[in-house]
Parts: C-alpha cells; structure tokens; sequence
C-alpha cells in the first residue's frame, strides 16, 4: 500500500493499489478533495472546482 | 396538410399564399405589419436561383415583434422539413428568426465510420455528455459547422429563405472559457478528465446577428464556440447547442422555441396526458425542473438560461408535425416564461 | 526573422510594432490614411481573448487602396502562418482583407480516412481535375467549410483579425449553375461522366462581404458555392478555390494575391531564374499563359477571369516566405493586370 | 457487332461490343458527337457541348 500528503493539511493518506490518475480522493483528516496527478510516485493536488458544463 | 415532407414548388406556393392574403387567423399577432423586404437600394447583386435577393433591407422600420431563435434537433427522429416550410413562412410575413443547429448524433456516425469510439462521460449530478478529445472536437469542426450546417443553410435557401451559416468561431459569435477539465464518475468512483475540448457561452455576438437580420438574412448557428484558453489564446470547443440557442434568445431578446421529438415537457413523463402547458411563476418552473427527466433536464436548464439572459419566452414543442414553430408559438408544448 | 512559424507573443508583438511605427517604408502606399477601426457606438458586444472588439466601423470614410483578396491553398506545402501574420498586418493598418482557401488535398486524406477513394478525371484539354460524386461532396462539405475553415478562421482571431468564416453558399455568396455531365477522356476514349457535384461560379453576393468589411470583419471564404439545377433548386457544389477567389476579387474590384509554393510563374518552370516579374499587355499574357504547366495552368486561367470580373491586379507568389503577402503587392512574383 | 441510329442524320452505325455507357461516338456520316445513352440496347443522343468546369 503506498502512501502520499493531502496538500491541503500535509496528513498522510493511505492509497490503494487500483489508484488511477485522475482520481478523486477525500482526505479522512481535513475533508478536502485531492486530485491523483500522478501515481508512481503518488502526486496529490487540490481537486478543482468544477462547474457543470458539457458539450454536442 | 398532413403530409410530414414538402417539395420545393409545394414550399413555395404555401409561401406565396401566406404572403399575398394571409386570413386573419389566430396567428397574425405573430407578425410584422407586414413589411416584405424590399430590393436593395444599390442594385446588382447576387440572386440565386431561388429567386431571393440578398441584403434587402426592411422598409417597416423594424419588427414589432421581438425575433424567434428556432432550435432544431440534429438528432435523427427529428425532421427539418416541417421547420424549415415555418420558418419561410415567417421570414415571408416579416418576422426576424435565427436557426440554430445541433447534431451530436452525426458526429457519432462519422466518428464510426472512421473507425472510432465516441467519449460519454456521466456527471457527478448524472447528466451524460460527450468527452470531446481532439479527434473528436477535429470530426466535430467536420460535421456541425461542415456537413449539417451547409446542408441546412441550402435546405433553407430552397425555401425561399435568405440564410446564412455561422459557427460560433465566426465574429466571436458566441465566445466564452474552454473547460478543459471535467469531473465525471467512473466505476463508481469520482475522477478528473483532463483534455475535453469543450466550453460555456458567456458572450454572444449579437451585433453580428443583428446586422444581418437587418440585411434581410437568417443566420444560421451552430456550434463550435469560440474558447478561450488560460494563455489567452483561442480555440473551437464544443459547447452544448440547446444553451447556444439560449445564449442567442437571451442576447437577442427572442422566443426561444425548441423543437424536439416529444410534445412538451410532461408532469409525467411516462403519461402523455401530463403535458405541461406553460409555466410562468417560479413555483410552476421549479415543478417543471422537478418533472424533467433524461435529456429534458439540459432542455430545461437551458430554457431557465435563456429567461435570464433576456429571451422573452421559451417553448418547448413538437418538431414532428406541420407548422411546428408556428403551432409552438401559438400554444402548443409547453410555455415558459 | 527568419523563422516560418511563429509564437502568438511575436505574432501581436509584430502587429504592435507594425500599427505603432510603421516606419514610412517602401510598403506605405498598400494602407489606407490609418484609419484604424474605433469601438462600435453601440458598445456591448463580444470582445474573445484575442481583445478583438467585433464590429468596429471605420472612421476613416473608406479605404483608398481596393481590397486585397488573398487566396491560400490547403496544400500539405503550403504553410498559412506567414500569410496568417501578414493578413493581421494589413488589417491593422487598415486595409480590407478577403482571405480565400482550397483544400483538395485535405478531403482526399479524409476520404482516405473513411476508406474511400477520390475520383480523378481528365478533361479534354489534358486538364486533370476532381469528379466530384455525391459522397466526395458530404466529405468536402465536412472539410472545407467545416474543418479547415473552422481552423483558419480561428488561427486569424487568434492573430488579431476579426474573422468570419462563409462559404459559397452562405447568402449565396458564390453561385452559379451546377454543371452535373463533364466531358472526360477515359482509356484514350471521350466519354460524357454525368452525377459531378461541381459547377461554375457566376455571381458573388458583393454585399455581404462589404457589409462585412464595413464593420471591421475579415470575410474568411471557401467552397462549396450555391449551385443551380435545372429545376430552380439550388445545392451545395463544388468548385475551384482559385476561381472562386478570382470572382471574389472581380466582384470587389480587389487586388488578387495567389499565394502558391513555388516563386511565382516560370517562363521556363525548370529554370528557377526564368520568372516571370510581371504581364501587362495581351501579348505578354500570352506568353505567360504559354509558360504556364501543370497546376499552374488552372491558375493562370484563374487569373484571367479575375481581371475580366473587374480585379485591378493578380499576383502570384509564394507562401513560404515572411510576409507573403506584403512582398507580393509590393513587386514579388508574377504581377498580371 | 450491335448497330443504332445517329440521333442527328439518322445513318446507322456499327458499335463496338466494348462500348460503355457515356461513350462518345463521332458519326461517320454526319460528324455529330454522339453520348451513349444505353448500351442494352444500345441508345444513342447528342452529346452535349459541355463548357471546362472543374472542382476543388
Ligand atoms: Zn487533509
Ligand atoms: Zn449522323
């Protein structure tokens, strides 16, 4: 199990092994939203906020 | 008539009878005081073989009515034809109309025909849409402003209407921020898709529009839109086509009518008898919010923009029968204002 | 600078510099008086990232230079960045610009693409051109006024021009009879081939571009044009870029820059220092339409209705260098009038 | 050998058996261009004056 910091409170996260870039994880300590930007080695950022918008 | 498809001189002898002695009915609130576009005052030019002139100007100092934006499906249960014979008939009695175009079904059959997958993504409030990757936003560029609207801008013409064929892209006409990042739900799991080349409208061109009405032509819409990149820079991008139509109602001050497949928005979708006449007061729009399902709710979020961009009235109507857009402005489907 | 590409930074530092201090050089006499165009009166209206305010009025009472009507290929050699620059160049200085484009070789990749095949025939003057049948027809209309226009009409905006894609059919800008039976030399016998979607520009709606041009836009132009049959009604056909960009400039009285990827036209076309500077009599027109081989053939041809339609000059020259279109007008090429 | 009409003098003419449709004949008699209409049975009409146009 590898693991990684929130980048909102620096708590260390526990990641699981089906991790997919992209993903979108909550941090059990502050409840931020982090965005996997990378996943070997495990990057975490602040997951934006996104408004609803689509295409045709 | 009760026929569903219309030949050229059928088209025309309609158009003539509406201009030379349309009878009092109920409709004529609909229209100008009649001000038929005059020629040009500089003479020689192009008149195709339809006999239109173009750029006449309108001799009635402008329309008392505000103009109709018509969207029309690009899906393939919808049929044009019953649009395309209303809106020569308006155009014909003086009426400013702008079509604006969808077709998302054609650009997934020509995806498939090139041998590749379109991208559906599900929102994390369940609504489905296109992921556009740039092979995809390449065959969109092909199939909206290309194949459909071409082909509709000459369908029109036939009918003896003036129109011209705009993207978004053309004069900025409709232009706002690309969203390059969506949140969508895969596998049960919440992600990021980075790389969709889409957009929301935020400005529209209305001047563009304007001019030309007041040429005597009707613009044609359809999407790409122009966005604008964090750099600065600018790009075609996907942009949803019920929201382009209701970015030109509310820029323009228009009716919006929306032709779809369906009569109207019902109380219940599954009971035909549950078909919502109008909507008028912010309780009845919330209960008509509630009662959308599928893809009725991008319909409607798209009417609730429209109001509060400036159009003065949104119609959601059937596009399978004779006069659809007259019918719609007129009572049927469901009113919201 | 040497580079054939450019960054958008140089790009609107290059116009910064070119609106600011143009510096009374041997290119003076291809601007107006520098009216450059002022907001509109009416304000309100979409300004996209590029800061491009659409609409702008000219305050300088009209150009004194005609129009500049640049035709650009969609050929893989033919790279349009220097053309790109070039055209904001003028446009800033206020000089109306035309862009014009082809393609050809686009739809075959794209045709390819589908699996498909393009038709190639032989005229019988030894004229090799495409036969274009009713699905090569959906195909251009996805690639010329959808993809490529969609493309160059956003790369202009992004270099500071106001621009408008259209094509033939829009307001029926370009139209003419379609010309369905073609005579072709097939296996070394004549044969009639009936079913092209192809026809023969007659008419340019004038109007739409100068109402265009007069509120700041850049018309962006392209094939398909309105084509008539035989029984009035009209359809989206196919017809050569040069020619249609030839009638453009005869319909504006413009000056026709053709910008091509060889130098200009070769008295000797293997013999790189045999151009041709420039034809102003009959006789000298003769012998450049004597030189002409190959591709440049078509051109040439181009060339002559262009100026029997009422351009004042056509200019052939190449695209691959800086400032193709500047060098052209001021003594590049092969100047015909 | 198949034999049809010219559409302008009316004298027969002998026809290949390789002729395809759109074929166009000269008239041996008369010099009209003729476009083969039909090849079974053969139809023979003037062939039109067809001006050069040709696409992009
Ligand atoms: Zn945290
Ligand atoms: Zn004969």
């Amino acid at each position: 199990m590898t693991e990684a910091e929130c980048a909102e409170c620096g708590a260390t996260l526990d990641l699981a092994d089906d991790l997919e870039t992209g993903e979108i994880i909550d941090c059990g300590t502050c409840g931020a939203e982090l965005e996997v930007i990378d996943v070997n080695p495990p990057v975490l950022d602040r997951a934006p906020e996104l408004e609803e918008d689509w295409g045709e | 008539m009760t026929q569903s498809t219309y030949t050229r001189e059928e088209l025309l002898a309609a158009h003539e009878q509406l201009v030379d002695n349309d009878c009092g009915t109920a409709d004529d609130h609909l229209y100008t005081d009649g001000g038929t576009a005059s020629p040009r005052a500089d003479g020689g030019s192009a008149s195709d073989a339809s006999g239109i002139s173009s750029g006449a100007k309108r001799t009635d100092g402008g329309s008392r009515e505000p103009p109709v934006v018509v969207k029309v499906g690009g899906a393939r249960a919808v049929d044009p034809a019953g649009a395309v014979a209303d809106v020569a008939h308006l155009v014909a009695n003086g009426r400013e109309v702008v079509v604006v175009h969808g077709g998302s079904t054609a650009v997934d059959d020509t995806l498939e025909d090139l041998g590749e997958e379109p991208t559906y993504v599900e929102t994390p409030s369940g609504v489905v849409g296109r992921f556009t990757d740039e092979r995809a936003m390449e065959v969109f560029s092909m199939v909206m402003p290309g194949k459909l609207n071409t082909d509709l801008t000459a369908t029109l013409r036939n009918a003896g209407v003036d129109a011209v064929g705009l993207s978004g892209v053309d004069g900025g006409l409709l232009s706002g921020k690309r969203k390059s990042a969506v949140r969508v739900v895969e596998d049960g799991k919440k992600k990021i898709k980075r790389g969709d080349h889409s957009g929301k409208i935020e400005s529209v061109n209305a001047q563009l529009l304007e001019t030309l009405l007041g040429d005597g032509y009707t613009p044609v819409v359809t999407v790409p839109m122009l966005g604008e990149e964090q750099d600065g820079s600018v790009t075609p991008v996907n942009a949803d086509a019920d929201r382009a139509a209701a970015a030109v109602a509310g820029a323009l001050g228009a009716e919006l009518v929306v032709l779809t497949d369906v009569s109207g928005i019902y109380k219940n979708p599954d009971d035909e008898t549950t078909l919502i006449d109008s909507a008028k007061t912010p309780e009845e729009l919330k209960s008509v919010e509630t009662a959308a399902e599928g893809f009725m709710t991008k319909k409607v979020m798209a009417a609730k923009e429209a109001l509060t961009g400036g159009a003065s009235a949104v119609i959601v109507s059937d596009a399978n029968v004779n006069d659809p857009i007259v019918s719609a402005l007129t009572g049927a489907g469901t009113r919201i204002e």
